[in-house]
């Protein structure tokens, strides 16, 4: 299946969706799910297709220059994962967004957004990337203002930041294209080879910024936060697991893709190394938005910060440069977009059913109503956790196993504390969202709707499928660095075989699976307990009428009160004191007009005045 | 010939312009901005008229008295300037009634207080 | 093929034919503008392809240059013509049922004329004609900017007119001077003698010049009146304005600097003006509340990205200014045309009273972002693309300062993208105020819808397929840069 | 350990655990319990019976109720009583679980704890000793190899009859029955 | 075969070591205390009468906790290098450890989550507060030995350039032991040996005169005594992993158990004679000294390397 076939779907997808919005709401929804579903499919048929053949100019003269497609292990593996992530998230939508307004807007601009990132993976130039790369920010943009309220803070907040990093880009990409005259990404990466580090490294920065934006690496991360809480939930999931991750694809095309390999870990010196930064970056990028995630109460602010901190992984796996760290930095994108649009749909469900309520004080209890839902928020925060039997723990593996051979401790050791901040933050959302004890109100909560549940339930089965099993979407990496010129990995479809540093998943799930089942064998020898409802519980022998009180208020009040001093978004902070500043100063140069003609004559005047002096001055002529 | 005498005609219609002007930048009584861009007006069009000047020359017509172009000045100037002046009686008509309209408005005349628009 | 000078001679007749037409009915003269535009729009589209090959010189009188006063088709005026006559025709057509008070009369013909003298500066080859040419457009603008004859109209009416006249007043003497020292109104002519002057003297009457073009261009200390006019005036006639008017005066300099003068030494101080332009622009149209005078401001800051890119002296540069100067017109014009109505609707400029339009207003909302989208950049509409070309440009200098600057001048598009996209937040995103009055004034009619649509489809379209325009940029920006080409078509031979 | 105590724990391991691993809940109602901290500690070290105090009702099988038992504190003894798990076994200790000792007469405090919850043994005195408190687990100890310490069955197969002791003293609990019963409320209400 | 008889033997050993070392640490206690103390099997008595004990459950997870709890740690057992080889020459294996090629020190790390994990999920199903102050303590001490613990992990796995334990085990063996390659780093682990056995002074996870003894609070019956048996292996792990990182393993069980019961003892004394501490001052202890000596000992380990 050629790529122009799949973007034409995409892109028709989302117009037709909006058009049938206006006829019935039926039809859109069974549009949307059906084009969404329908580029699944087109993408999962095009896998291997790669080569020549796949490679279509679609537009021969924008410009003076050629927009072309391609498809190749990188596009088609990305592809793939943002069709899915998108489609989950679609269905998802469909009873969540029920009865909300302006439904065909909202549909057809997700499919926008979708189709906007499978063009940014499927161009063959970076003219398209770019204008696919525009088409999702401002897309992006629409659907998180779509909440109204504090969300139009939050997509103000994003497109400004992404416009700066779209300048940074735009600048990027014509600065290569007045170097070697050609925008395809396939002869820049013959034409590049030549240059000097520096030029390289300038042009590193420029797509940097606006990548790293996306990212949320750290100092660019503040839009990340409030667009995540603000959003919708289902477009979260989009926004977390794919959308920023659109970042991590860039990064790859220009660092290994274009740049090369060896270029990359020659940037610059010793300690001073391009690639040595960007991990250091990462590095931090994982402990502090973390340990901010920890003292949220907002359930999808603290899952947006766990958002930028998982970036710090993959910015720290992929900025290694060897086989094994890239191989998980990209492993873990796909896999912290399985597990975090897990948790976000969980929320969302939590939040649909409870009326709106993210707040994690006033949750609990949940289990009992919402099993399922408890589930994949339990699956969800494992992988997050990067529990064993989880994806996320085979790649984290592979991470810190980079770290650790290569000889950065350091590095290795602040991925280490970034996961205990995971562990103690998702542990606080499943505890005090489903956990504990069920407050009075919610005592008549459904379970979520079916529709709701599907798309929990896949990302469930694919997240313990990659944790047992990482051999599968490991060969598709390992295609992708064979393009990128690593050395191959030992892989096996059970994990990695070398030596004593092997990995090996089914052997440890086979034991868990042994041990767990040896246990409840125990347990059956026991005697059997009884059930109690939750009010039967250990009160120092008083009985407590139910909802007199609720217990997960402030769960980690201790260490918030010794770290939150520490943890302030001080770069949030120096960018709204950025930005008063600019504005007391735009208000400043309002004053040059001061309404009275006078005024004005005199700068006519100055003005020429000011030219003569110049030429007398300076002879500008 | 002198300086002063050679340039006089320049230094006249400068000294014009540069009143217009000055009335313009300082005087924030509309009608007298109007005088003053009517005065510089005059200055650009007499300037204009230098240009062409000749000395002691004929009006640009080959008449019987006058039958070499040398001694005639120049006929364009005097071409622009028409065409300036049209242009100028236009702006001056334009601009008084918009002063009329203005004083219907504010109740003044003053520029200073006329500040609606402003930043 | 018609001559170039049925582009200025047909409207001007309409234009005076229309009390006389007004006697017959009442109606016939709301549709003037219309035809003559829609005349010009056909006449300047089918000397696109001549004008590419070569400008056509036509000389009146029958007198060869330089001594006729002629007009020069080329490739850069033709377009920019083309340019006029659609937004001029669409915003006539908008006119039909916009303007609804005041003498309708004089609205047609004053707005003919203001067309005509913005054609007549982009056609004509003679530096005095060019002035005149100016001045009608000039003075049929103070005019229209306070058509409305109510208070904020009058004043930025008669502000407009005192700095107009001093920039006019400044550009004749500076025309008095290229013509003491040339002897010649020609401009071909002149750019053949340059070279032979001492340059001080030149210099003096290049700073008349470009200060008195300056004060129409609206580059940065010369545009205190542009943000009152066209916020004041009618929303058709500050489409136009913005449109188009701002645009021939940046088209004068550009005519003045690089063909007559050939002054490329003076050009990194433009760029300079240019990106100051620009950032003065955007930094003041941040904080506005008023819709029209945000978009005036934006207009401020969208010539100094065209005088910026006018300054690199390149040819993907010019071309970059033009394609800008095209998709800014577009652009310009629907914002200004959607605003309108939304005005109407609302009966009120405040950006706040606009929120929740999008429900109230679909299409015009709808268009309205079509066209903010279009003029912070962002694909696929056309901004992106003349934005692109003038990145490229900037890039492929390769000289430092210019790319210093055009780092600093891409701060401005962050701002711009900052106020528009905050406008279109409010749209859609934010609630109707409390108290919005429910004008039934703001009934959108076809003949509305229309123009603002087709702008909105121009923009999507060109936006996909720069190439309708982009064939003729380049000729465009030769037919500035190349000089000696410029003389010798003029002069023959 | 002789012969004699392996065939008693291969015989029924969990009477026998039940025995030697006596968790006590200590409630601690009354001056009673000043001489509970003797017997869990250095002096008389409980521990070295497998006795030893646990935090909450869940964990333990042994209920010791040392001191009066007003009213209100019935209320709770009832509840962590329910709360505990089977097999449990419950000691008064000292007179007045027993019969009120010195607060025979007031108004506000019950006389005799095992019409409200069984009581497998009683430690009588005012204040008995802590020698007192082992002699009463060795006799415990007999009581359940005997199968004698069967509160907790008394208490399910007369949950009815306590049920109704309890809720006649308390008009209404705010828990629900612990066996099938009909509660004097429920019957009022039908 | 000898993989399924190492499958076994290798939980098995904990599971009776880790009871008896619960025994011994009440003995131990008592005569510190010097009190007669129960019989060294009471840990057995009372994890038979728990068991026969009918308690309550509060949903399934509330016993599936446990259940994930316990079968983690058993799991945990079995990557961990139980001593040498001279004691089971007959088997294929030269280490007595299931699982050595399937990830090391990293997977142990995070298969000694599922202890808390699974005892936290448990605990919150239970929706007493005192269990979810429990559990919150837990997940903040976990926190504060986590990160000298993982200071001194990095700074023995650098030392000796390998993730798996098995190898670490085997070069100690061959030149020094890591007490003496890496000294700080073993005076910061057995520093918060304590709080990672959940002992005095940092019991505060478990306090039962504060909160009801936290995440144990609604527990009792089968689930108890599956958690005390979690316990038990865990005090092994815990113990284990410690003389493996530091202590050279063994040369064979004999000697490794040995080395263990030298280790545990030295904890308990600590365990016998101090008071508790608030979660606020564990976790400026543990910040404070331990991270310190671990912080100073890995730079000195990159340094040297």
């Amino acid at each position: 299946m050629s790529p122009q076939a799949i973007l034409i779907t995409a892109f028709a997808g989302a117009g037709l969706v909006f058009l049938a919005g206006k006829v019935h709401s039926h039809l859109r929804d069974f549009l949307a799910v059906l084009s969404s579903l329908a580029l699944v499919g087109l993408i999962a048929w095009s896998h291997g297709q790669y080569g020549p053949d796949n490679e279509i100019v679609y537009v021969p003269d924008f410009l003076g220059m050629e927009l072309a497609l391609r498809l190749n292990p990188l596009a088609w593996f990305f592809a793939i994962y943002i069709a899915i992530i998108n489609a989950a998230s679609v269905v998802f939508s469909l009873s969540y967004m029920k009865g909300k307004e302006k439904l065909g807007f909202y549909y057809s601009m997700m499919l926008l957004v979708n189709a906007g990132m499978l063009g940014i993976v499927l161009s063959g130039d970076f003219l398209s990337f770019y204008i696919f790369w525009e088409i999702m920010s401002w897309s992006t943009y629409l659907l998180i203002s779509y909440r109204r309220g504090p969300a139009l803070h939050a997509g103000m907040k994003y497109i400004i930041m992404s416009l700066v990093g779209s300048c940074a880009m735009l600048v990027g990409i014509l600065s290569l294209y007045a170097q070697f005259g050609t925008l395809q990404i396939a002869e820049l990466g013959e034409a590049i080879a030549g240059s000097s580090s520096g030029y390289v490294l300038f042009i590193l920065m420029a797509m940097g910024i606006a990548f790293g934006v996306k990212f949320a690496i750290l100092p660019l991360h503040t839009w990340m936060p409030d667009a995540h809480s603000e959003a919708v939930s289902p477009f979260s999931a989009v926004l977390s697991g794919v959308l920023v991750r659109m970042g991590m694809y860039g990064f790859l095309l220009v660092m290994y893709s274009i740049v090369g390999l060896k270029t990359i870990l020659n940037l610059g010196a010793g300690f001073f190394n391009f690639h040595y930064i960007l991990s250091w970056l990462g590095a931090i990028t994982i402990v502090i938005p973390t340990f901010i995630a920890l003292l949220q109460n907002d359930a999808k602010k603290l899952l947006a910060w766990h958002g930028i901190g998982q970036g710090g992984y993959m910015i720290l796996g992929m900025a290694f440069g060897t086989s094994l760290g890239v191989a998980g930095g990209i492993f873990h994108t796909i896999n912290h977009g399985s597990y975090i649009a897990l948790l976000f749909l969980v929320v969302g469900a939590v939040e649909y059913r409870t009326g709106g309520v993210r707040d994690l004080n006033r949750l609990g209890g949940l289990i009992q109503r919402m099993p399922v839902a408890f589930f994949g928020c339990l699956v969800g925060i494992m992988g997050l956790i990067g529990m064993p039997l989880t994806n996320g723990f085979v790649s984290k593996w592979f991470i810190y196993k980079t770290l650790i051979t290569e000889g950065h401790p350091f590095l290795a050791f602040m991925a280490f504390v970034g996961t205990w901040g995971t562990i103690l933050s998702v542990y606080k959302l499943l505890h005090n969202m489903f956990l504990g004890q069920l407050p009075e109100k919610y005592k008549e909560v459904r379970k979520a709707p079916i529709s709701m549940q599907i798309p929990i339930l896949f990302f469930c089965f694919v997240i313990f499928l990659f944790g047992v099993l990482p051999g599968i979407p490991l060969r598709a990496i390992q295609g992708i660095q064979d393009t990128m010129g690593f050395a191959p990995l030992q892989l096996t479809m059970w994990g990695l075989a070398s030596g004593a540093g092997a990995l090996n998943m089914l052997n440890i799930c086979f034991a868990i699976v042994i041990a767990f089942a040896v246990v409840l064998l125990l347990m059956r020898l026991g005697a059997k307990p009884r059930r109690v409802p939750q009010e039967d519980s250990y009160a120092a022998g008083s009985s407590v009428p139910a909802g007199k009180y609720h217990h997960s208020v402030e769960f980690y009040n201790p260490l918030y009160q010794m770290i939150s001093p520490y943890l302030k978004d001080r770069v949030d902070q120096f960018y709204y004191w950025a930005a008063d500043k600019a504005q007391g100063v735009f208000e400043l140069t309002r004053r040059i007009y001061t309404g009275y003609a006078g005024t004005y004559v005199l700068y006519i005047i100055s003005f020429l005045a000011l030219l003569i002096f110049l030429q007398l001055a300076w002879e500008i002529w | 010939m002198s300086f002063l005498s050679s340039y006089i005609h320049y230094i006249g219609c400068f000294s014009l312009i540069l009143i217009g002007l000055y009335v313009v930048l300082v005087k924030p009584n509309l009608i007298k901005v109007i005088i003053g861009i009517n005065l510089m007006g005059t200055g650009v069009n007499l300037f204009l008229v230098t240009v062409g000047y000749i000395h002691a020359g004929t009006a640009p017509i080959f008449s019987e008295a006058a039958q070499q172009p040398e001694g005639m000045v120049d006929p364009v100037p005097q071409a622009l300037v028409l065409t300036a002046i049209v242009i100028g009686v236009a702006v001056l008509a334009l601009a008084l009634s918009l002063a009329i309209r203005v004083y219907d408005h504010y109740g003044t005349l003053d520029l200073r207080k006329i500040k609606a628009l402003r930043w | 093929m018609v001559s170039p000078i049925l582009l200025i001679a047909v409207p001007l007749g309409l234009a005076f034919a229309i009390p006389v037409l007004g006697l017959a009915s009442k109606r016939v003269p709301r549709y003037v503008p219309v035809i003559a535009m829609l005349f010009n729009l056909v006449v300047s589209v089918s000397l696109l392809p001549h004008a590419l090959k070569a400008p056509i010189v036509v000389r009146t009188a029958g007198w060869a240059p330089p001594y006729s006063i002629h007009l020069v088709a080329g490739p850069l005026g033709v377009l920019l013509s083309s340019l006029i006559a659609l937004i001029g025709l669409l915003v006539a057509v908008y006119g039909i049922d916009y303007i609804r008070e005041g003498a309708k009369v004089k609205y047609q013909i004053l707005y003919i004329l203001m067309l005509v003298g913005a054609t007549g500066v982009v056609l004509t080859g003679d530096i005095f004609n060019l002035f005149v040419f100016f001045e009608v457009l000039c003075i049929s603008s103070y005019a229209l900017v306070a058509y409305r004859g109510d208070s904020t109209g009058v004043e930025a009416g008669a502000k407009y007119l005192i700095q107009g006249a001093i920039g006019s007043g400044l550009v004749l003497i500076g025309i008095g001077l290229v013509y003491g020292t040339f002897g010649t109104l020609t401009m071909a002519d002149i750019a053949a003698n340059v070279s032979s002057v001492g340059s001080f003297r030149l210099f003096v009457s290049l700073a008349f010049l470009i200060t008195g073009f300056g004060v129409e261009a609206a580059i940065f200390p010369l545009n205190g009146w542009l943000p009152d006019a066209h916020s004041s005036a009618p929303s058709s006639i500050s489409a136009i304005l913005s449109g188009i008017a701002i645009k021939a005066g940046l088209y004068a300099i550009a005519r003045v600097v690089y063909t007559v003068y050939g002054a490329s030494s003076i050009l990194p101080f433009l760029a300079v003006l240019g990106i100051v332009t620009l950032l003065i622009g955007e930094m003041c149209a941040f904080g506005q509340e008023d819709i029209k005078r945000l978009l005036a401001f934006s207009s401020i800051g969208q010539m100094g990205l065209i005088l910026f890119a006018l300054a690199l002296a390149s040819a993907t540069g010019i071309s970059g200014a033009v394609f800008l100067i095209v998709s800014h017109g577009l652009a310009k014009a629907l914002l200004f045309l959607a605003s309108g109505y939304m005005i109407y609707r609302t009966g009120s400029r405040d950006i706040s009273s606009l929120n929740g339009i999008g429900k109230r207003m679909p299409i015009m909302s709808l268009c309205f972002t079509v066209g903010a989208f279009s003029l912070i950049g962002l694909p696929p509409f056309v901004g992106f693309a003349s934005k692109f070309t003038i990145v490229r440009a900037v890039l492929g200098t390769g000289s430092t300062f210019f790319i210093t600057l055009l780092a600093i001048g891409l701060i401005g598009t962050v701002i711009e993208g900052a106020y528009f996209l905050r406008i279109v937040q409010g749209f859609y995103f934010k609630p109707a105020p409390e108290d919005s009055p429910e004008q039934t004034e703001g009934k959108v009619p076809f003949s509305a819808l229309v123009p603002v649509g087709l702008l909105a489809v121009l923009i999507l379209t060109i936006g996909l397929f720069p190439g309708i325009v982009g064939r003729v940029l380049g000729p465009a920006a030769d037919d500035l840069l190349d000089r000696t080409a410029y003389v010798q078509h003029v002069m023959g031979d | 350990m002789d012969r004699n105590q392996i065939a008693k724990w291969l015989k029924s391991p969990a009477k026998m655990a039940n025995k030697y691993s006596l968790h006590a809940v200590y409630f601690c109602t009354g001056c009673g319990i000043i001489e509970i901290p003797p017997v869990i500690t250095t002096r008389w070290d409980a521990e070295r019976f497998g006795i030893i105090p646990v935090a909450t009702p869940r964990q333990g099988n042994l209920f010791m109720i040392t001191g009066y038992v007003s009213l209100k504190t019935l209320k709770a003894i009832i509840r962590t009583y329910e709360q505990m798990p089977d097999p449990k076994y419950t000691v008064g200790f000292g007179s007045c679980p027993i019969n009120g000792g010195m607060y025979w007469d007031s108004y506000n405090t019950i006389k005799h704890l095992d019409r409200y919850i069984p009581v497998d043994g009683w430690i009588a005195g005012c204040m008995p000793r802590p020698e007192a408190v082992f002699i009463a687990i060795t006799h415990l100890w007999t009581l359940i190899d005997k199968g004698k310490a069967d509160g907790y069955l008394r208490y399910q197969e007369n949950y009815a009859a306590y049920r109704r002791n309890q809720e006649m003293l308390f008009a209404e609990l705010e828990w629900p029955p612990l066996y099938p019963c009909d509660s004097i409320a429920e019957e009022a209400r039908k | 075969m000898t993989g399924i008889i190492q499958i076994v033997l290798s939980p098995l050993i904990a599971f009776v070591v880790g009871v008896l070392f619960l025994g011994l640490a009440r003995k131990i206690i008592a005569r510190v205390h010097r009190r007669y103390g129960p019989p060294i099997y009471q840990p057995v008595i009372d994890v038979v009468r728990m068991m026969s004990q009918r308690s309550i459950s509060h949903g399934a997870l509330f016993e599936l906790g446990v259940v994930l709890a316990l079968a983690g740690s058993l799991v945990t057992v079995m990557l961990i290098p139980l001593g040498g080889t001279e004691a089971f020459q007959p088997f294929a294996h030269s280490v007595l450890c299931p699982l050595s090629s399937s990830g090391g020190l990293l997977v142990v790390m995070y298969l000694m989550l599922f202890g808390p994990l699974g005892l936290a999920l448990g605990a919150g199903a239970s929706a007493n507060p005192n269990a979810s102050i429990g559990v919150s303590r837990k997940m903040l001490l976990a926190l504060a030995y986590e990160v000298p613990f993982l200071l001194v992990i990095l700074a023995v796995m650098s030392q000796y350039g390998s993730i798996s334990l098995t190898e670490i085990v085997a070069r100690q063996q061959q030149a020094s032991w890591g007490v003496l390659s890496v000294p700080l780093s073993a005076v910061a682990a057995f520093l918060i040996l304590p709080a990672m056995l959940g002992i005095r002074p940092f019991d505060l996870v478990t306090a039962p005169q504060e909160i009801a003894s936290g995440p144990l609070a609604e527990y009792g019956g089968t689930c108890l005594a599956l958690i005390t048996v979690q316990k038990a292996i865990h005090l092994f792990v815990v113990i284990a992993l410690f003389v493996d990182l530091f202590l050279g393993g063994g040369v064979n069980l004999a000697t490794f158990l040995v080395k263990m019961l030298a280790v545990f003892l030295a904890v308990e004394m600590i365990n016998a004679v101090l008071p508790r501490v608030k979660i606020e001052d564990a976790i400026k202890f543990c910040w404070k000294w331990p991270t310190a000596l671990a912080f100073v000992q890995m730079t000195i380990t990159v340094l040297s390397k």
